[in-house]
C-alpha cells in the first residue's frame, strides 16, 4: 500500500475517534500529556529546562555571552531563539541545515517572548555600538511526538525563569569581565504558547505526531499572566471561520495558565 | 529577526476624540491600493499591487512538472509560495540571501492561498507563486498575498474565491485598520489576517503584540472587513482586464476523489 | 521532437531571418527595442530606475549606507554591484543562488562603472580604517527577455544619475550620524555598455531571448561621454576576427550615446 | 580548532607523595559513570551516559535502506557515526553547525565502533549513530563511543563485543586516567582510547602533547584498564534492561563471503 | 572585487624616449616564459607553466562520462574549465572558497579554448580543464589558458589549434604588452586577448580602463603578435615532449552532423 | 567486472606481495619513496616547500598576516592549518568544499604542530584583544598518490622552517604598519608525522594511491626532535594490538628521524 492510502487510513481512525471526543490514547480532546519539567540541570548553561511532554522531549538551554548590537539600537541587548532538529528524535530527521519547520518553530516561540517583551534588553548594554549582553535561546528536540511548538514554549519559560545571569563588569579601558557574581535574570512577563488543532469539526489540544499529521490546520496562541495575547500563529491548508478562532482563543487561555503553572514551577 | 522589542507598551489616550492617524487616516480606513494585472510577459499569470507606498510584484508558473520528482505528490498538486525582498526595498539595504522571516512568510502564505485552489486536479504537478516586494511598507505579507491571488486568477487557474488579505492592530490604544510602516513599528500589536470571502474563512491569522482577549477578536473582525473591501478592488483589477467579474468563479464540489493508479516514484 | 532539434530549427529560422537584414520582429540589425527608464520611482532608495526594453524588465535600486574599508584602502568607500535573477522573470529560472551568468552580468556592469572611475570612492571615507560610505548596486531582473546587460547597464547609469546622497556627519567621539542633507550623488562619467551579438555573419543589437539562445558570441563594450571605451568583454564559444571586433566597437560607441541620452534623460 | 596551545609543557613535581586530582581522584580513578538505555523512544535503540559531567544522548535508527542509493555499498552495510555538540553544551555557546572537529570526531568514533560489528550482514543499507553531546567535560568522545555501544546493543543489532572507550593522560608530571575539563585543558597530554576487550584490540587512539615513547605506551595501557572497567558499566547498564548480561554475545565467525549476485547501481 | 578604481588616469608623458618598463623591458617585449607537460601524473595531459612570476599548474580530466549526467549533451561534448587561485597565490592569502572573480574567469576561460575543440566527437562526455595559480603575478587568466591549450595537447585530445593567451595595455601613457603585477595594478588599462593563430580568430577580449577606440584597436593587435609568440613556445614545448611540432595537427573540417539517434534524458 | 571486485582483486595481490616482505614498487615494507623537498620557490608567501613524495605532489604556502584573536585569548597569535584537495590532484576529486579526508589531513598535520609548541603564540599579539598576527598553513594537494599526511607533515616543516616573518609596528594612534624588515620566524621544536598502514599481519610506511586503498588501518604518529611524541591518529575499521601500536611508535620515531633530516636541509 502506498503511503497515501496509508496515511488516509490513519486520517480516517483518527478523525473517528476525535469525533466521539476521545482520542487514540483514551485522552479528552482538551487535555494533555503528563508534563515533567526539569530546570536547571545543565552546569554550563546560564539557564536550562528538560521538558517531556508524553514522548516528546526538548531540552532548552539559555547561554548568556557577548556581542554586538544591532545598528539601529546600540545599547540593547540581543536575544536570539533557535531550534535544532536533531537526527536522533525521529527517523526522517536527517543532519544538515535547519528544515522549514524549525525556522518556523523558533521564531513563533521568539516571538511569543519578544512581544511580552519578557526581558528589558534596554539594560544589557555594555558599551554603546559596540558590545552588549547576548541571550541566546535553544531549543533542542532529542524525541519528536508532536506538539513541539508548546513543550518548547514551556520550556523556554521555565529555563529563562531559573536563569542566573552573570554581572559583567565595563572597565575604563574598555575591557569587560565576567564578575563571579550572578542574579536571576529578570523577566517582566510569563508568556506561554497554546495550540490548537483542528481535526475535522473537533478542536483538540497537545496532538501526537500521528495527530499532528492529520490534522487540518492549528492556530497556536501565546498568552500572557494577565490573560493578554502576545502573539497568534495559524498554520495548515485550511480556513478557520472567526467562530472556531474564538474557541481556539478561548482553549488557549484557559490552557496556558494550568501549563504555566508547571513550567513556573522551578522559580 | 532578533532585535530587540518592538511593540511599545500600551499607553491609552484618555481623550480619544482628537486621536488621528500619522497619515491622517481614519482608523478603519484602508490605505490607497492599486493592482494591475498581467505585468510580467514571461509568467502565466502575474500582478502588480501598490498597498501605501508597498510596491510588490507576484508571478506565477503552472501548474507545471515538478523537480525534483520525489517531492511531488501523486494524488495532488502543490502550491508553493515563495516572499522575496528586495535588497534595496527596505532601510539599511539587506542581503539578497532568504532569511528566516522571508521562510516563515513564505510557509504562512501559501497555507493562506492554498484553500483557494483545486489542487487535488493537478497530481504530481506544481503551482509557484513567486513573489518580490520592491519597496516595503508594513503589511508587505499582506499585499503579498493580495497580488498573489490575482496573479493565480490571470494565470486563468481556477480558484474558488480571491483571497484578500489585509492587517489590524493597536496604536497608541486605538485599534487601526491597515497599519503603515510607522504604525507598524511603533504600535502595540499588528494582526495580518487573509479571507476567503465566499466561504467567511480566515486562512491566515498571525499577531503580535500586548491586547486582551476582547482587542485581538475585535482586530480580527476590522480586519476581516479590510479584507472584503480588497476584495472588491482585486476584483476590479481582473474586470479591468478581462471584463468580467466572475472570471474565478468554478464550482467548489471537489472531484471524486479516486484512488491514484500509480504510487508515488521513490528516488 | 527533442529540444535539441527544436533550437536547431529556431536558430535556423533566425539566422536566415537576420541574414536579410531584417529580425523576426521586424527591426533593424542595428536597432534596439523600445527603451523606457523610469527614475527616482522608490523612496527608500538613495537611487533608482525602472528599465523597460522590449519585454526585458529590471529594476536598478542604488543604496547607500555605512561599512568597513578594504585592508589596503583605509580612507576610499566601498562600491558593490549585485545581480539577481528572480524566479518571476523565467519559467527556467529557481530561486536559489546567483547563477554564474548572474554573476558575469554583475561583473560587467560593475567593471564598466569602476573603470570609467565613475565615483570618486577617495571622497566616501569616514573614519580612516574603521568605517567607509558603501554604494550598493541591486540589479534585479523582473522579465527576462534578452540583452540584461545592456538594460542593467543604462539602469545603474540613471540610477546613478540621479542618487540623492545623505550627507554624514562623524563625531568628535566618532559617532555617525545621518544628517537630513542630501546631495546629488557626483559622477564623474557617463560609461554605458553596448552589445553586439554575432549571428551566422551578422552583428546585431539588443537581442531577445531567442535570438541570444541562438548566436554565436557576443562582445560587448562600455563607452563614456567622451568616446573612450571603458570595458569590453567578449562571451561565446567562437572566435571574432580582428575585423569584426572593430566593427563592434565602432557599433557600440554609435548606439552607446543614443541609449545614453535616454538613460541620462531624468537627470 | 585554531587556538593557541593548549597543553603545557611538563613542570615535574619533585615530592609526588602529596599529589592529589583536582577533583580529588585517584590517578587511576574513573569519574562516576551512569548508563541508561532505551532513553529515545523512536530511535531503534538508544543509550544515556554520564561521565563526570558529560552529559550525552546517542540515538541508532537502521539498519535501515541507505539515501541517498548511490552511497551503499552492494556486498556490506555502511555505518555512520555523527557526533554532534549542543550550542549550550560548552561555554562559551558555539554555533549548531557542525565544526570540522565535530567532523573528525565523527570519523574515527565509526572507525572504533566499526570493528565490533558485523556489516556484512546489512548489504546496501545503513546503521546511523547520531550522538548528541548535551552537556561536555571533557573526553566526549569517549564517552559517545560508550553510549553508541549501548545504544547499538539496545537496539537489538548483533555485536561481536561492546566497544568501551576512556581516555587518559599527564597531568602535572602524573600518568592519570579519564581526564576531566580541567584536567583535559591544562595538562600535559591526553590519550583518548576505545577497546574492543573480548578481542583485545585498541580501535580508537589519539594522542595530543608531549610525552617520551615509554609514557605514551604506559598512558595507552592505563587507559585499557579503565576501558576494562567501563565495560563491566556498560554490561550492568544492558542487564538491568534485558535481566541479561550476555546481550550481545554472538558468534565472531563471519558469514561466509559470497560473491554480490547484483552489481552496485550506478548513478 | 569591489574595491576601489584600479586605473589611473592617464599622465601622458611629454618625453616619450627615455619611457623605460619597470622590469626594464621593451613595450612590445613579452616576459620570460616556460611551459613543461605532463607535469601531473594522475591527469590525462597536463602543464605547468612560469609566465614572469606566475607559476600556474593545468590538468586536464577526460574526455569522461559527465556527472551528474542531466548536465550532458546527447550529441556534443562540453568542456569545463576552472580557475582556481591558491590562498597563498596573492597577498594577503585569500579564502580558499571560489570567488565571484574565479567564476567569471572560469566562463572566459571556456569560451577561449572551446573554439580550438572538436566537441561534437564527445556526445555525453565531459572535459575538464583545471587550473591551479600557484602564485599570481599579473595576467593569470592568460597564462592559465596558455597551459590549458598545452595540456590538452598532452592529453591526445585533438584540437584545431593551440590557443595562444597574452594581455596588453597601457602605462603611463605607453602600450605595453605583456603587463605585470605593478603595471596591471597601476596602469592605465588592460585588455586581456586569447588568440587561434591558424584561424586569426580572438577568443578572449576583455578590456578595463580608459583608452580610446583607436588605442583599444592598436592594443589588440599588439596583444595578438604577443599571442603568435607565445604560440612558438607553446609548440616548443609539446615539441621537446613528443618529439614533434605538429602533435596537434588535424582536419579542421567538423564530422557531418547527424541527428543525434538518442533524445536527452530527462531527469 | 564490478569495482568491487577489481577491488578485491587488487587487494589480495598487494596483501601477497606484502606478506612476503615485498611491495609492489620493489620497495621494503619500511621504506619511503624519494623523497624531494624545494622551499622559498614562492616569493608571496612568507614560507613555502613543495614536496614529492614518488608521485604524491603537494605544496605548502605559510602566510603571516593581521587577524582577530579569539576571546579568551587575548594576545596570542592565531595559527590556521588548512588541507585543499584540488580536482587536478586525483581524478576522483571534484571542486567544492574540503571532504572529511581534507579535514583529518589538516587537523592531523596542525595537532603535530599545535602539541609541539612549534611557534610561541603567545609573541604574536599586536594590541591586546583587537588584532593579533596570524600564521595560515595551506596544505595544497597537486598530485595524489598516497601518504598525504607524511608529505604534508614534511612540507609544513620545511616550510615554517624557512619562513621570514615580517616585523610589524604599531604606532601610539593603533595603527599597524608592515615594516620591510623580516627575521626567520623562530620555531622551539620540529615536529614530524610519520604514518604506518596495517596490511594483512605487516606493517608499512608510505603507502601509495593503491595501498592505501586495500590497508586495513593506519596509525600516524608525531615525533619531535629529542624523540618525544606530540600526536597519534588511529584510522581504519580495523582495532590493533598494543603490541602493534607498541610497534608503530618505534618504526614511526625511527623513520621521523630520517625524513627530519630532509625536511630540515633548506634550513
Amino acid at each position: 500500500m502506498s503511503n497515501n492510502i496509508v496515511s488516509r487510513l490513519k486520517r480516517k481512525k483518527i478523525v473517528d475517534v476525535v469525533a466521539t471526543g476521545k482520542r487514540m490514547d483514551g485522552r479528552e480532546l482538551l487535555q494533555y500529556r503528563d508534563l515533567e519539567i526539569k530546570t536547571n540541570f545543565l552546569a554550563k548553561s546560564e539557564g536550562s529546562a528538560e521538558v517531556k511532554l508524553g514522548k516528546t522531549h526538548v531540552v532548552v538551554g539559555v547561554k548568556i555571552g557577548i556581542g554586538h548590537p544591532f545598528e539601529d539600537t546600540p545599547d540593547a541587548g540581543v536575544m536570539m531563539v533557535n531550534a535544532e532538529y536533531t537526527p536522533v528524535a525521529h527517523p526522517t530527521w536527517e543532519p544538515g541545515p535547519p528544515p522549514k519547520d524549525a525556522i518556523e518553530l523558533a521564531r513563533v516561540v521568539d516571538r511569543g517572548l519578544r512581544a511580552a517583551e519578557i526581558i528589558d534588553m534596554s539594560k544589557l548594554g555594555l558599551i554603546s555600538g559596540v558590545k552588549v549582553q547576548m541571550i541566546f535561546v535553544d531549543l533542542y528536540v532529542l524525541n519528536y511526538d508532536g506538539n513541539l511548538i508548546d513543550a518548547c514554549s514551556a520550556g523556554a519559560l521555565a529555563a529563562l525563569t531559573t536563569t542566573e545571569a552573570p554581572e559583567y563588569k565595563v572597565s575604563k579601558k574598555g575591557e569587560i569581565k565576567k564578575t563571579d557574581k550572578t542574579e536571576k535574570l529578570k523577566l517582566r512577563a510569563h508568556p506561554l504558547a497554546v495550540t490548537v488543532c483542528k481535526i475535522g469539526d473537533s478542536l483538540i489540544v497537545d496532538p501526537t505526531y500521528d495527530e499532528e499529521e492529520v490534522k487540518d490546520g492549528r492556530i497556536t496562541i501565546t498568552v500572557d499572566e494577565n490573560g493578554n495575547l502576545n502573539a497568534i500563529q495559524k498554520r495548515g491548508p485550511v480556513g478557520f471561520t472567526l467562530d472556531e478562532i474564538k474557541k481556539c482563543i478561548n482553549i488557549a487561555s484557559e490552557k496556558s495558565a494550568e501549563i504555566k503553572a508547571i513550567a513556573l514551577a522551578g522559580e | 529577526m532578533s532585535k530587540t522589542t518592538k511593540k511599545k507598551t500600551t499607553k491609552r489616550k484618555t481623550s480619544k476624540k482628537k486621536w488621528t492617524r500619522v497619515d491622517g487616516r481614519k482608523p478603519d480606513e484602508l490605505r490607497p491600493i492599486h493592482i494591475e494585472s498581467g505585468v510580467i510577459p514571461n509568467a502565466d499569470g502575474s500582478a502588480y499591487i501598490e498597498m501605501g507606498r508597498n510596491k510588490i510584484i507576484a508571478g506565477v508558473y503552472g501548474p507545471r512538472e515538478m523537480h525534483p520528482k520525489r517531492f511531488s505528490k501523486p494524488n495532488m498538486g502543490i502550491l508553493r509560495c515563495r516572499y522575496h525582498m528586495a535588497p534595496f526595498s527596505v532601510d539599511p539595504r539587506r542581503s539578497p540571501a532568504p532569511s528566516r522571516r522571508d521562510k516563515e512568510i513564505s510557509m504562512v502564505m501559501t497555507d493562506a492561498i492554498e484553500p483557494a485552489l483545486f489542487l487535488e486536479r493537478y497530481p504530481r504537478s506544481v503551482i509557484d507563486v513567486f513573489v518580490e516586494i520592491i519597496e516595503a511598507d508594513g503589511g508587505t505579507r499582506c499585499a503579498s498575498i493580495n497580488a498573489a491571488a490575482v496573479a493565480l486568477a490571470d494565470a486563468g487557474i481556477p480558484m474558488k474565491d480571491l483571497v484578500s488579505s489585509c492587517a489590524s492592530g493597536k496604536y497608541e490604544g486605538n485599534l487601526i485598520l491597515d497599519l503603515g510602516d510607522y504604525e507598524d513599528k511603533n504600535g502595540e500589536s499588528d494582526v495580518p489576517v487573509a479571507y476567503l470571502p465566499k466561504n467567511d474563512q480566515v486562512t491566515l491569522l498571525q499577531m503580535e503584540g500586548i491586547m486582551t482577549q476582547d482587542e485581538t477578536e475585535k482586530c480580527i473582525e476590522l480586519a476581516i472587513e479590510g479584507c472584503k473591501q480588497i476584495y472588491e478592488i482585486q476584483k476590479e483589477a481582473l474586470k479591468k482586464k478581462y471584463g468580467m467579474v466572475e472570471a474565478t468563479e468554478e464550482t467548489e464540489e471537489a472531484p471524486e476523489e479516486e484512488e491514484p493508479v500509480e504510487e508515488a516514484e521513490e528516488e
